[in-house]
């Protein structure tokens, strides 16, 4: 009989990790607050940089770990610390005694309409990332006119990088996945005029700037140097834009039928809720916090805790599932030298 | 009646007004001209922007905001020495761009 | 000889009479439109030359050994040089061997002077005195003979142009294979025309011979009139499709020739001597093979033989893409048999597009730049002892901005060898206008020339030094500068090193020269830096070199090429130098520097950086 | 637009405003725009709604617009406030009410920079020590003037004798409502609604039956700006912004604006005169303006007051078209006349634009 392990959070990185596991012979245990598996990733539609169906992804990942114990709609009501381990009590009133809890908690989407001059929620025609993933997969969305429009515009960095939004971090994966959606968006709507408005475009993973090139060279989109400073409604209900284009230094408007925000990402409160249970520190960008960032990422400062993915700080999902992976083999050494 | 003031035009870009023919016709006639992505290396290396100021980043970026006037002014002083193709980190044609812009668009901003 | 009918006259001689009297009365047309289309000043200089003995003598030179024998195409590959001149001499010789017969035997030829000399052993019948002219039959069917080999190679040219030693060649047009298949019907029909009345007319070792074979088979003469019929008609047919086809090359290169050794330059892309020279293209194709940009299958059509099709053709839109694309690197030009010039009509063609607006320079003030070069005046006026040695303006070039490394070369090696030198452009400058020039703006480049001109004379150097071949080659071309010597720093290594001035280590490190096309092709030096390389190591060639060197593929005379599509062809050149694997590729143009710089797979070095680190 | 969605975020910036006992400060520039504007609030609140509003005749102007145009340092204009806090205080008052909101505005900043610096806090009570020997306590409760008509506004809407609705065609008056820049923007925390859907004029208009337009340029300065206008060279500048606001706010064809800052209601309709001249343009129906009235006014209008009485013949722009869609009747003869029935003579009318 070999050791419980619990993982907190069915993504990605819980998913990953717990296939990991099973490869090693453990029998992992998957605590998912959700009615499903897959987490954020599920609700995407295609993944950069090779536009890879997610739906592909997280299909591979739940079918590798199909063995372990998935409690679904389940929450962690609390945690009592014994001597070397820990008694995990469930909402579904299950309790667990285990020494190894691998916190896969992830992230939360920034709530765009605490950005409120961007009218997210106010102007019909304001949308986030996650509402245009919603829209490539079910293809369903009022707000999307599908006779096509004249001109759609995207605002990089929505709550991130935003002292006013209380997350100065980057939320990394926005730029990549703005003009990912950009492209998508212009595939579908070859006449559109699409804006991106940006900061700084971080394209720094693999392939990255192959799509910002193209995004330019074979869709003109249209890169906008400036932040938006606020959105307004026209009389016929479409948005106005402004900016600054700090380019040509000038204050730049346009008027657009669709703006999406890149809603970026912040630590999920449930990772909070996890961290005050075990009492785990948070580091100060609001993220649990590893016991060094460099060499120790997926280790918590207490022993027999570990962190997959995002829970951590922003995260791709190829690091994400590296981290899992990491992370289980981090385990399975651990189990060792406890025996 | 003279106040002594008057309402003055908005400095602001109204990318809704801005006519897209000709930039498109200068993109069919250079396709390399949606490639800039703004670094500025033309410009620090260009001989004619000490005497009228010509940046190749700026001619790209005031075509697409529809300054096309600015342009022309900026463009005065370009010897077509190629400097700015050599620099340009995306491999545009910045020279064959610069003979585009002086067929497609005019002085008188027409 | 005697004539056999009464009249000297037969049907079958009219297509013959009447290709013969169209293609006269269109070149003659052709000629005087052309020669009208010259500059007043050109045209009194061609008349002039054509009674200037010098110049007549050598026309008739050019014409003799450029089209009847290709020299030429003798010196760059001999079965082609066969080829062309069995069939061009030949058939000259058939003509003027053929008119001397009809002058000897025959009188009051009239009108039959049209016909005669063509068709003149259809009307005539042996006799005694014949005989003592069995030379001229003899050497009519010699070089009947000859042509019929030329014909032969063409043929098996045609078919597997390969075994010519050309990689590509052209597509002919509908007519050019009209013209082409008579022209190779003409002589085969006449040696069937002639063998078969070789009998009555007699003959020589060919058709006397061949008629006996025929009388075989076809005893009645009767019969014979067919194959005059079809000789006539290859001739007639020739000669109406000539104008439009490639043939029509034959006549012009004759105008051709005067034109260029009268001294005539290109003014209009599709007037005058550019018209003689388009139509003077004989669709060879060799310009093909030469051009750096044939490694990519997609530009062929843009070389200078297509250049010429399409202005003959007048397509507009293809002839401004051909034009605006070429590298102007002149390797077509430098090998065209012809003397078509690719790259000064491709200006020319540049120069006639019309801009909404251009730039103009007439804000820039010179006196900023020239005070940053006034060393010499300064030192003048300080009274400062000049030494008897040159004083040198280097003028760097914009393109050396982005090569510093042989701008600090030549400022070394100038210390070195102790010239007094002061940079005119440290700050900036205004461009040579050489790449202006090449984009067929020449007011422009015109503009920034007397700007130039203005600071050079003002510096008080009496030698202007440059780096950039590309500023080398209009510095030269279009500068006045009176009392100043122009020079490359090839030129004056060169001889500092031959000189002993400048002292270098000789190691083995093997080296090949890059000649860049404004230095080699647009100048004319090869020797200079060959020389100085020699001394600092040991000197490869290239499998292409000086007047065919390649293109590096980097240059400004492309105006469209995008530099993904360049690669390529700086690839291929990178294979040519390397043929015989050299250690360190050297150039002397900052452009070849920068692009072979990109994708060598060795050192790419200026030949000043060279010579500096083997100087002490 | 989603009004639900202006709902959540309105649900989010509520404070709660004492309902009685309050120290009333003026505006050092309303009473010469628009007097009858602060004597209406004082009417309402003390006269109609019976409510505690003290008054004194010693305070000040808040330095706050020579603070703004950089006349005067931060110490000054922080003991300045500090002596009216002395006077409130002094009075035994803890509830502050400003009429202006540049001085709103001002007495937040210097709170929360208080908060944020208590040694300066510090350092201003040994100022204002040294320069009156007054003490103060800090004010429990600051709020501006149309906060407290925005928690009356049930009540008016209860006593009120008309409604902003159109006579003629039974339809809501459109409304443009226009806030004061410095009553939000800087601390949208302290205002109602929030800095960019601010609902505390919003809600008297709905409270009184009119409707709210929300158009492009809602967010846009009128146009005043100290250092704009009071540099008669910056005042194309200022006059530019006020007709981007007025270009922006055509097509939605209002009936009339509604502000809440001394300024605002001035300049957007005293410029509304000079866009006629200059540019020949009007904005309201028939060559008319569109009226611009403060909050006090409306609440009059709505309660019954008589225009001339609540001083609209001020306005340059004329109100009558907007009296005539409410219903309200007016004696055109008595607009010049003064409070005593005196004849205050008529002005000399503007060239373009129409002003019966």
């Amino acid at each position: 009989m070999k050791e419980n392990i619990v993982i907190i959070g069915g993504g990605i990185a819980g998913l990953e990790a717990a296939g990991q596991l099973l490869g090693l012979g453990y029998k992992p245990i998957i605590i998912e607050k959700s009615d499903r598996l897959g987490g954020h990733v599920a609700d995407w539609n295609c993944l950069f940089p090779d536009m890879t169906p997610a739906k592909d992804v997280v299909g591979r990942l739940i079918a590798g770990a199909t063995e372990a114990n998935i409690f679904l709609n389940t929450e962690i009501s609390f945690v009592n610390k014994l001597k070397d381990s820990y008694n995990i009590m469930l909402s579904n009133g299950i309790s667990i005694i285990t020494k190894i809890i691998l916190v896969t908690t992830g992230f939360s989407v920034f709530d765009a309409s605490k950005k409120e001059e961007y009218g997210y929620g106010v102007y019909d025609q304001v949308i986030t990332n996650r509402d245009l993933e919603h829209w490539f997969n079910t293809g369903n969305d009022r707000r999307i006119d599908d006779c096509g429009m004249n001109a759609v515009g995207f605002v990089h960095c929505v709550g991130s990088r935003d002292e006013k939004a209380k997350n100065p971090q980057c939320s990394k994966v926005c730029c990549i996945t703005a003009v990912k959606q950009a492209i998508e968006l212009k595939q579908k709507f070859p006449e559109t005029m699409v804006y991106c408005f940006y900061m700084d475009l971080r394209m720094f993973g693999k392939k990255y700037e192959d799509f910002y090139i193209g995004a330019q060279r074979d869709y003109g989109i249209r890169f906008i140097r400036g932040r938006v400073s606020e959105v307004s409604e026209n009389i016929d209900g479409r948005v106005i834009v402004k900016a600054e284009d700090t380019l040509s230094g000038k204050p730049v408007k346009v008027t657009l039928d669709l703006l999406v925000l890149m809603a970026g990402m912040v630590c999920n409160p449930d990772s909070t809720k996890v961290a005050n249970m075990i009492s785990l520190p948070i580091d100060s960008d609001g993220f649990l916090k590893s016991r060094d960032n460099v060499a120790d990422i997926i280790d918590s400062p207490k022993d027999g805790i570990f962190y997959a993915g995002a829970c951590t700080g922003p995260k791709t999902v190829p690091e994400t599932l590296a981290e899992a992976r990491a992370a289980a083999l981090k385990i399975h050494l651990y189990n060792k030298t406890m025996q | 009646m003279d106040f002594g003031f008057k309402i003055s035009p908005s400095s602001a870009i109204n990318l809704d007004n801005v006519d897209t023919v000709k930039f498109e016709q200068l993109h069919d006639m250079e396709p390399d001209v949606y490639k800039c992505m703004a670094c500025g290396s033309c410009t620090s290396t260009c001989p004619a922007n000490r005497f009228s100021g010509m940046s190749m980043r700026k001619v790209i970026l005031a075509l697409q905001r529809g300054k096309e006037k600015d342009v022309v002014s900026m463009m005065r002083n370009c010897m077509l020495c190629g400097k700015c193709t050599m620099v340009c980190p995306r491999g545009i044609n910045t020279r064959h761009l610069i003979l585009s812009i002086c067929r497609i668009y005019r002085e008188d901003g027409k | 000889m005697r004539e056999r009918f009464l009249t000297g006259y037969n049907d079958f001689v009219l297509p013959f009479v009447f290709g013969m009297l169209f293609v006269l009365t269109y070149c003659l047309i052709g000629m005087i439109r052309l020669i009208m289309q010259l500059p007043a000043k050109d045209r009194k200089r061609f008349f002039l030359s054509l009674i200037t003995p010098k110049i007549l003598f050598k026309d008739i030179k050019d014409i003799f050994l450029k089209c009847l024998i290709h020299v030429d195409l003798w010196k760059r590959n001999k079965l082609l040089g066969y080829m062309h001149s069995s069939i061009a001499f030949g058939w000259f010789m058939i003509i003027l061997v053929g008119h001397i017969e009809v002058f000897l035997y025959t009188s009051n030829l009239g009108i039959k002077a049209l016909y005669y000399p063509i068709f003149f052993r259809y009307f005539v019948a042996e006799t005694e005195s014949t005989m003592k002219g069995s030379l001229i039959f003899f050497l009519m069917d010699f070089f009947l003979l000859v042509i019929l080999s030329g014909i032969a190679l063409a043929i098996i040219k045609r078919v597997r142009s390969r075994f010519f030693g050309m990689r590509r060649t052209t597509n002919p047009s509908f007519l050019d294979l009209v013209g082409l298949y008579s022209l190779w019907a003409i002589f085969p029909l006449r040696l069937l025309a002639e063998s078969f009345t070789a009998d009555i007319s007699g003959g020589s070792f060919l058709t006397k011979s061949l008629n006996y074979v025929f009388t075989e088979f076809l005893s009645n003469h009767a019969n014979m009139l067919p194959a005059w019929w079809a000789y006539s008609c290859a001739l007639g047919i020739f000669f109406c499709v000539l104008p439009f086809t490639r043939y029509m090359h034959i006549p012009t290169e004759i105008l051709l020739i005067p034109l260029r050794n009268a001294g005539i330059r290109i003014v209009n892309a599709r007037k005058g001597l550019a018209k003689a020279q388009v139509y003077s293209c004989p669709s060879c194709g060799l310009c093909i093979d030469a051009c750096p940009m044939g490694v990519m299958k997609s530009n062929i059509k843009d070389t200078t033989v297509y250049l010429n099709r399409q202005i003959r053709r007048n397509n507009e839109a293809r002839i401004e893409e051909i034009s605006d694309k070429c590298l102007l690197c002149a390797k077509c030009t430098a090998i065209c048999p012809v003397g078509v010039e690719g790259d000064k009509l491709r200006i020319a063609q540049r120069s006639m597009r019309r801009y909404n607006f251009g730039p103009d320079y007439s804000n820039i003030d010179t006196s900023v730049l020239s005070e940053q070069c006034n060393k010499f005046v300064t030192n003048q006026n300080k009274n400062v002892s000049l030494t008897d040695s040159k004083r040198v303006l280097y003028f760097s070039g914009c393109m050396t901005a982005l090569t510093p490394a042989i701008r600090k070369a030549t400022e070394s090696l100038l210390g070195k060898a102790g010239i007094e030198y002061e940079i005119m452009d440290r700050d900036g400058g205004i461009c040579c206008g050489r790449p202006m020039f090449m984009a067929g703006r020449f007011d422009q480049a015109e503009q920034m020339v007397r700007k130039n001109t203005e600071i050079i004379l003002g510096s008080g150097a009496d030698t202007l030094l440059l780096s950039c071949p590309i500023c080398y080659k209009i510095f030269r071309e279009q500068y006045e500068l009176p009392g100043i010597t122009i020079i490359h720093h090839t030129e004056l290594f060169g001889d500092l090193v031959s000189s002993g001035r400048l002292k270098v280590r000789k190691d083995d490190t093997k080296y090949v020269f890059h000649d860049p096309c404004e230095l080699g092709r647009g100048c004319g030096i090869y020797e200079q830096p060959r020389q100085a390389l020699s001394a600092a190591g040991d000197l490869v060639e290239a499998a292409k070199n000086r007047k065919e060197s390649i293109c590096c593929g980097g240059s400004l005379g492309s105006l469209t090429l995008s530099f993904e599509k360049r690669k390529a062809m700086t690839e291929n050149a990178l294979t040519n130098l390397t043929a015989a694997s050299p250690d360190t590729i050297v150039t002397a143009c900052p452009l070849c520097l920068n692009t072979f710089g990109r994708y060598a797979d060795r050192p790419v070095e200026d030949i000043a950086q060279v010579l500096d680190r083997k100087t002490n | 637009m989603i009004y639900q969605g202006k709902q959540k975020i309105w649900a989010d910036y509520q404070k709660e405003i004492p309902d009685d006992h309050w120290f009333y400060v003026r505006s050092c520039i309303r009473q010469n725009f628009f007097p009858g504007a602060e004597k209406m609030f004082l009417e309402i609140c003390r006269g109609l709604l019976k409510k505690d509003f003290y008054e004194t005749e010693h305070h000040t102007t808040c330095g706050g617009i020579a603070y703004h145009c950089d006349t005067i340092p931060q110490e000054t204009v922080m003991t300045i406030v500090a002596r009216q806090f002395a006077l409130m205080t002094e009075a035994g008052y803890e509830n502050y009410v400003a009429s202006c909101i540049t001085s709103f505005g001002n007495y937040i900043e210097i709170l929360e920079t208080w908060k944020e610096f208590p040694e300066l806090e510090a350092k201003i009570r040994e100022l204002l020590w040294k320069a009156c020997k007054r003490e103060f306590n800090k004010p429990k409760y600051v709020a501006h003037a149309s906060d407290l008509i925005y928690k009356y506004r049930n009540e008016i809407a209860a006593r009120a004798k008309f409604r902003l609705v159109n006579r003629h065609t039974g339809e809501p008056l459109r409304a443009v409502e226009h806030i004061g820049c410095h009553y939000a923007k800087m601390f949208p925390s302290r205002s109602i609604g929030g800095a960019e859907y601010p609902y505390v004029l919003s809600g008297m208009i709905e409270a009184w039956g009119g409707n709210v337009i929300d158009y492009p340029e809602r967010r846009h300065c009128c146009g005043y700006g100290f250092r704009q206008y009071h540099v008669k060279a910056n005042r194309g500048y200022s006059i530019s912004n006020t007709y981007k606001k007025f270009e922006s706010m055509e097509p939605y064809h209002p009936d009339f604006i509604l502000t809440n800052c001394p300024g605002c209601p001035y300049f957007m309709d005293r410029w509304q005169y000079v866009i006629a001249e200059t540019e020949g343009k009007t904005y309201g129906e028939n060559g008319y303006g569109i009226p611009v009235l403060t909050y006090e006014e409306l609440a009059s209008l709505v309660l019954g007051y008589d225009p001339w009485d609540i001083g609209l013949q001020l306005h340059q722009v004329a109100v009558e078209p907007l009296l005539d869609k409410l219903g309200i009747e007016y004696d055109p003869s008595a607009k010049y006349k003064g409070l005593n029935r005196k004849d205050i003579m008529r002005p000399e009318l503007p060239g373009v634009l129409r002003c019966c």
